[in-house]
């Protein structure tokens, strides 16, 4: 099993692709489906552009502050490739990928990312919590979640994303303690992208590793390469079949890199070097996938022209329907706070229309 | 239909709704093998097993964001916090989650939950299990908060509550647990949220409060009674969102109005009662708004307690005081 | 002397208090090395070392929870919370803790500590950045709260607050951070706690508010004069405890009073002044106290934002009800 | 050192006297000054004479709700000896052994239960803090006095006393990775006694020993037998040593238990065996200190029933001195709310004084 082969507490990383995208662990290779793999990098590319294009539409003012995730791709897109469909997702806010993955519309998360609930209404039953920006807040929802599953003896799991930062907080402690005293069907996934804000990952916490944090809620925890998407599948594969089979949770530790800001309005340079980001740029998790598609045959130069392109367009229709979308109206944001809206609330709410300036653009 | 106290009937009222809705899970800390530290879950850990009444970590947070994970997915969790002081490691949980699901999918993921905690001064208990903070809770949009006065009362809102599509804080009077009993009916009995509940008539002057100051407020009632004072006296059951109108109607016809609470004074539910009655009512007002609440002070531990809680010579003070302004 | 706007003067403030006291330490995410994600904090890592303006890892109520410790132990810390919207995770150590600490100990443990948080709607902030929750910690006793409306204000209030035996959170207008800039002397200058500032005088009425309500108040001041009202105004400055008694005499001339304030309006500090205006001056009251407040929703995200907030033209407009009752 | 050959991970605990108070471990006896030894053990008798009084008065009514510290003995008193003057000492609810040790009167102790904040009030430079009701609550206060310490270059250490159910609190898990992170002078001691309220510890995490917790933040734990007063002394004196010459924090699991009920409110036969009691009874942390001390020539029939009549009568003096106590004021219940008074308070108070019913007795 990978996660005795790795137990964290010796030091060890799961890595299978090398940075330029040669297997490296022969023994390791996970066995994905050809097309599901090329639907894993597709995917990877399209949020790289729709990620890039959030970040300009701020600069342009034409979306709010924003949390670019170039670089995490592999850290996201790697685990929510080996989910099925049934299963949650629970995330911070930094999980784009994994969240196109899911089926989740890209105009859906720009026009969150542009100030609009409806960003967060979700059709179906995708089982996509919506986002949850206290840090770490979210655990907890996955402990829940999962429970709610082991109750009704579902075959599903719950996936919960966070980042190294939040593991300081005590919902990342109190949400996997929980799970591993109950068992629950929860795999916790640490994108570990080295900083919060401006503070590095050696002045979160003392643990050598985020991964063997695990050892503190007896399940297994792995550390694995976050820029490697085979590594990160095949981590996340065990993790989940074990927690499918009753065996438990588990806390994958995705060692990554934010390239970007913390989100636009920061400045990452204040607080971190050129070689630093050099390092990381070399690592690139796109770069190594496409490499090791080229190798297996799967992937050229064509479908990479092809397919930037075709995402391109795809990006430029969802801007556009996202800022065609109806701006809220009044009765938007007051008649969500309750199921029923209580008597004292509509006298609010008629008030508030009558003493309102005349309708500004939002 | 049988005679018993609050503990009894909230009991009633969980085994009745775990009965009707496989959904409806009770979770908290000690609430299984031993029953709950007030007994209040006594048997339903023998009746429907340790996944329907789980004995959780020692973790407030967890809890209620268990509760919130667990409501998100088709449960509807009632999750007990030990004591009220207790509820504070949770507060982000309910006011950044529990209170905004509903608002932040604009309708698509609402929270069946209850969080039921025992509150209230008056029995001697030590540091921090006398805590009556509703007002922090109140305060915040999307949550309910409920305080039943009597075991009747507390069966029919718990059983609302559990029912009801919103989260619910579910406060439960320590003092009122054991001390009186009523006949309870056994079924579907429900009180329904955000309706005050007139428990005396009067024309001089309205009494306002919930909780364990409803009997204090009938004691006082019946004082004044026998000065010649008719005081209509209000249980308000639900305390967010409020039936101020209810309020505002009664003071329309009798004029005054003491507010009372446990809570400090200073931004309790009692000013917000008194800036609604003033907004509703100044011109029937014939003295201003009276507040019977505690002082702005730490609770005092069980030495100093008798300094700290309200009596009903309090209240009949405070009405005379608005009977004479 | 330089003009400066309130970043720097709160800036200014820190530094000071840090060189004129080697025991004041400032602890919080991000505020060493980035300088704070305002920049309140920035130079200071600098100026003063890592030991003195610590980074921590990301975790409120430790944050809370080690600066009780460190004040405990002859320190005095100086807290940041990055955003209001996150204090919740400290709540607890807030009310259970800070606030209690000295009355737990019958005065032998006082804790000088300061919690510094930005707060408030209206710069188009993501979700849980526009946070005005005063109302909650008002109500606890023990804290004390001040928020500043101006860049002077702020240096002398935020210097009292680190020199204070008691607890203080201080909240900071983000709206105001950069809006405006003002001479602010550099050196000793405090301004004492617990007492309002009138910014304008005026008769006819009284328009109540804090932070970044100040000018919103002073432009609806503006209009009401060119309408020919004359409206006084108070800047409140410190929210727990609060001056009542300046308001109740400041409205016992004018007859009339307007609160502002960006929480929503139930169980807002709002109802507490309005309560206590009753109280001190039914008789002067020539009409209700108009509360102008949020509507108890949450915050909505951006595009929803301007339905939220509160604009001189709401006040002008809950003025003129007042006026015209 | 101790630390690594009782790396928890390895499942060992540290045990220096057998349960019949025979050196088990020759190599690890610590070397305590003589009367160093005796003072412990005469305070874990004084405890416990002065924890079964407790008891009885709150049964009398005569004191409050009270949870006894029966079996708990060595646990409290075995870190607390290895401590120095200047120390401090951080607690939870349950620690009349390690306060009685530090020289905080009984009737204080005995005060505060019976309800009387005055209890809570320590003359001279004690350097012990109140109680902390709210379960974990005091573990960052252990970390920010810590951090007050190394910030003034002291010699000086914090231990902080905390249940195995607090170690499932977010503020246990925040507290030590602060310690962790910023290496602070603190060293932890869960007295794990089994259970919280009814909650046994294998419900509490499915960590299998609490001590391995450490592992999350970076620094050293170890599981020590909590009813041998030697194990505990040693495994304390080398934690604090570390971290007195700033080599960071430690985490002590004290592995004993609770023998009496959790508060006078509980009735713990509800949830627990015969079985149970009969075995750790005959674990009883005064008995094995006792026969080591009776091995050593240190204590005879003799001293055990002098000490006995002795701090029996201290006993009696001190609930006397207790019971004798002033009620508070009016005054006293308001006036500490802050350190002046605010006008609004005093009014409040004036108005509370005229609207009280006549001084009832407290
Ligand atoms: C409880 C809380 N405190 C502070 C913040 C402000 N904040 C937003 S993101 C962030 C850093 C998060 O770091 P990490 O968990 O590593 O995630 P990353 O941003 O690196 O994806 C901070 C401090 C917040 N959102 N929530
Ligand atoms: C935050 C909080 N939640 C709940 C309680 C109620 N309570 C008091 S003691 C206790 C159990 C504590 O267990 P543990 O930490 O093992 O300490 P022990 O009582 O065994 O000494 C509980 C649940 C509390 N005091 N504080
Ligand atoms: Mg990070
Ligand atoms: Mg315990």
């Amino acid at each position: 099993m990978l996660m005795d082969d790795y137990d964290p507490l010796k030091g060890r990383m799961l890595s299978i692709l090398d940075k330029d995208g040669k297997v490296v662990e022969k023994g390791l290779e996970p066995k994905i489906d050809d097309a599901l793999l090329v639907q894993a990098y597709k995917t990877m590319v399209l949020t790289r552009l729709a990620d890039e294009k959030a970040v300009r539409l701020q600069r342009q003012g034409r979306l709010g502050a924003y949390p670019p995730t170039k670089g995490q791709e592999a850290s996201q897109i790697g685990p929510a490739l080996a989910l099925e469909k049934g299963d949650w997702m629970v995330w911070a806010f930094r999980e784009m990928g994994a969240l196109l993955l899911r089926g989740v519309p890209l105009w859906r998360l720009y026009l969150y990312w542009m100030g609009n609930e409806e960003g967060s209404v979700l059709e179906g039953d995708v089982n996509v919590t919506p986002s949850a920006v206290p840090v770490g807040s979210q655990v907890p929802h996955a402990s829940g979640i999962a429970y709610a599953i082991k109750y009704r003896k579902e075959p599903k799991v719950a996936l919960c994303y966070f980042g190294d930062g939040a593991t300081s907080e005590g919902d990342f402690h109190e949400g996997l303690n929980l799970a591993g005293t109950m068992k629950l069907p929860a795999v916790f996934v640490c994108q570990n992208n080295q900083w919060a804000i401006s503070v590095p990952r050696n002045m979160q916490t003392a643990s050598p590793t985020l991964a063997q944090k695990a050892c503190a809620y007896g399940f297994k925890g792995i550390l694995v390469d976050g820029n490697d998407l085979l590594a990160l599948y095949a981590a996340a594969k065990e993790a989940i079949g074990r927690a499918r089979r009753g065996e438990g949770p588990t806390l994958i530790e995705s060692f990554t890199y934010r390239m970007g800001d913390h989100t636009t309005s920061d400045d990452a340079t204040r607080y971190r070097s050129e070689e630093e980001i050099a390092y990381w740029t070399a690592r690139d998790p796109l770069a190594r996938l496409r490499a090791y598609l080229g190798h297996k045959g799967l992937w050229d130069e064509t479908n990479q022209k092809a397919w930037t392109e075709e995402a391109g367009r795809m990006v430029e229709e969802e801007v556009k329907k996202a800022e065609g979308h109806a701006p809220p109206t009044l009765d938007d944001v007051f008649v969500h706070t309750y199921a029923t809206m209580p008597a004292s609330l509509k006298e609010q709410l008629e008030l508030h229309r009558s003493d309102l300036p005349a309708r500004k653009e939002g | 239909m049988a005679a018993m106290n609050m503990v009894g009937a909230i009991n009633l009222a969980l085994r009745e709704e775990m009965e009707r809705d496989p959904a409806v899970v009770c979770l908290g800390e000690d609430v299984g093998v031993d029953g709950g530290v007030f007994r209040v879950t006594e048997g339903l850990f023998e009746r429907f097993g340790k996944e329907r009444v789980v004995d959780t970590p020692l973790a407030e947070s967890s809890i209620v964001g268990a509760a919130i994970g667990m409501a998100m997915n088709g449960l509807r969790p009632v999750a007990e916090i030990q004591f009220m002081g207790f509820i504070y490691p949770a507060y982000q949980q309910l006011v950044s989650h529990a209170a905004r699901m509903r608002n932040r999918t604009r309708g698509r993921i609402g929270l069946p939950m209850v969080v039921r905690t025992p509150y209230g001064a008056g029995v001697k208990a030590l540091e921090h299990h006398s805590e009556s903070t509703e007002a922090v809770f109140c305060h915040i949009p999307g949550l309910k908060v409920v305080a039943p006065a009597t075991p009747l009362e507390a069966k029919g809102l718990l059983a609302s509550s559990i029912r009801d599509p919103d989260p619910v804080i579910f406060l439960e009077p320590t003092r009122s647990y054991r001390m009186l009993k009523e006949e309870v009916p056994e079924g579907e009995y429900l009180v329904p949220l955000g309706q005050a509940r007139k428990v005396r008539e009067g024309k001089d002057l309205t009494i306002v409060g919930w909780g364990a100051m409803v009997p204090v407020m009938e004691k006082a009632a019946a004082q004044l009674a026998e000065e010649g004072v008719s005081a209509e006296v209000l249980d308000m059951r639900t305390l967010a969102p409020m039936d101020f109108a209810s309020i505002v109607s009664s003071v329309k016809r009798t004029g005054r109005c003491v507010v009372v609470h446990e809570a400090p004074k200073t931004c309790g539910l009692g000013a917000e009662i008194s800036a609604r009655v003033m907004e509703g009512a100044l011109l029937s007002l014939q003295s201003p708004v009276e507040r019977v609440t505690a002082p702005d002070i730490t609770v005092p531990l069980p030495k100093g307690e008798h300094y700290y809680y309200i009596t009903p010579e309090r209240v009949t003070r405070a009405a005379k005081r608005a009977m004479s302004f």
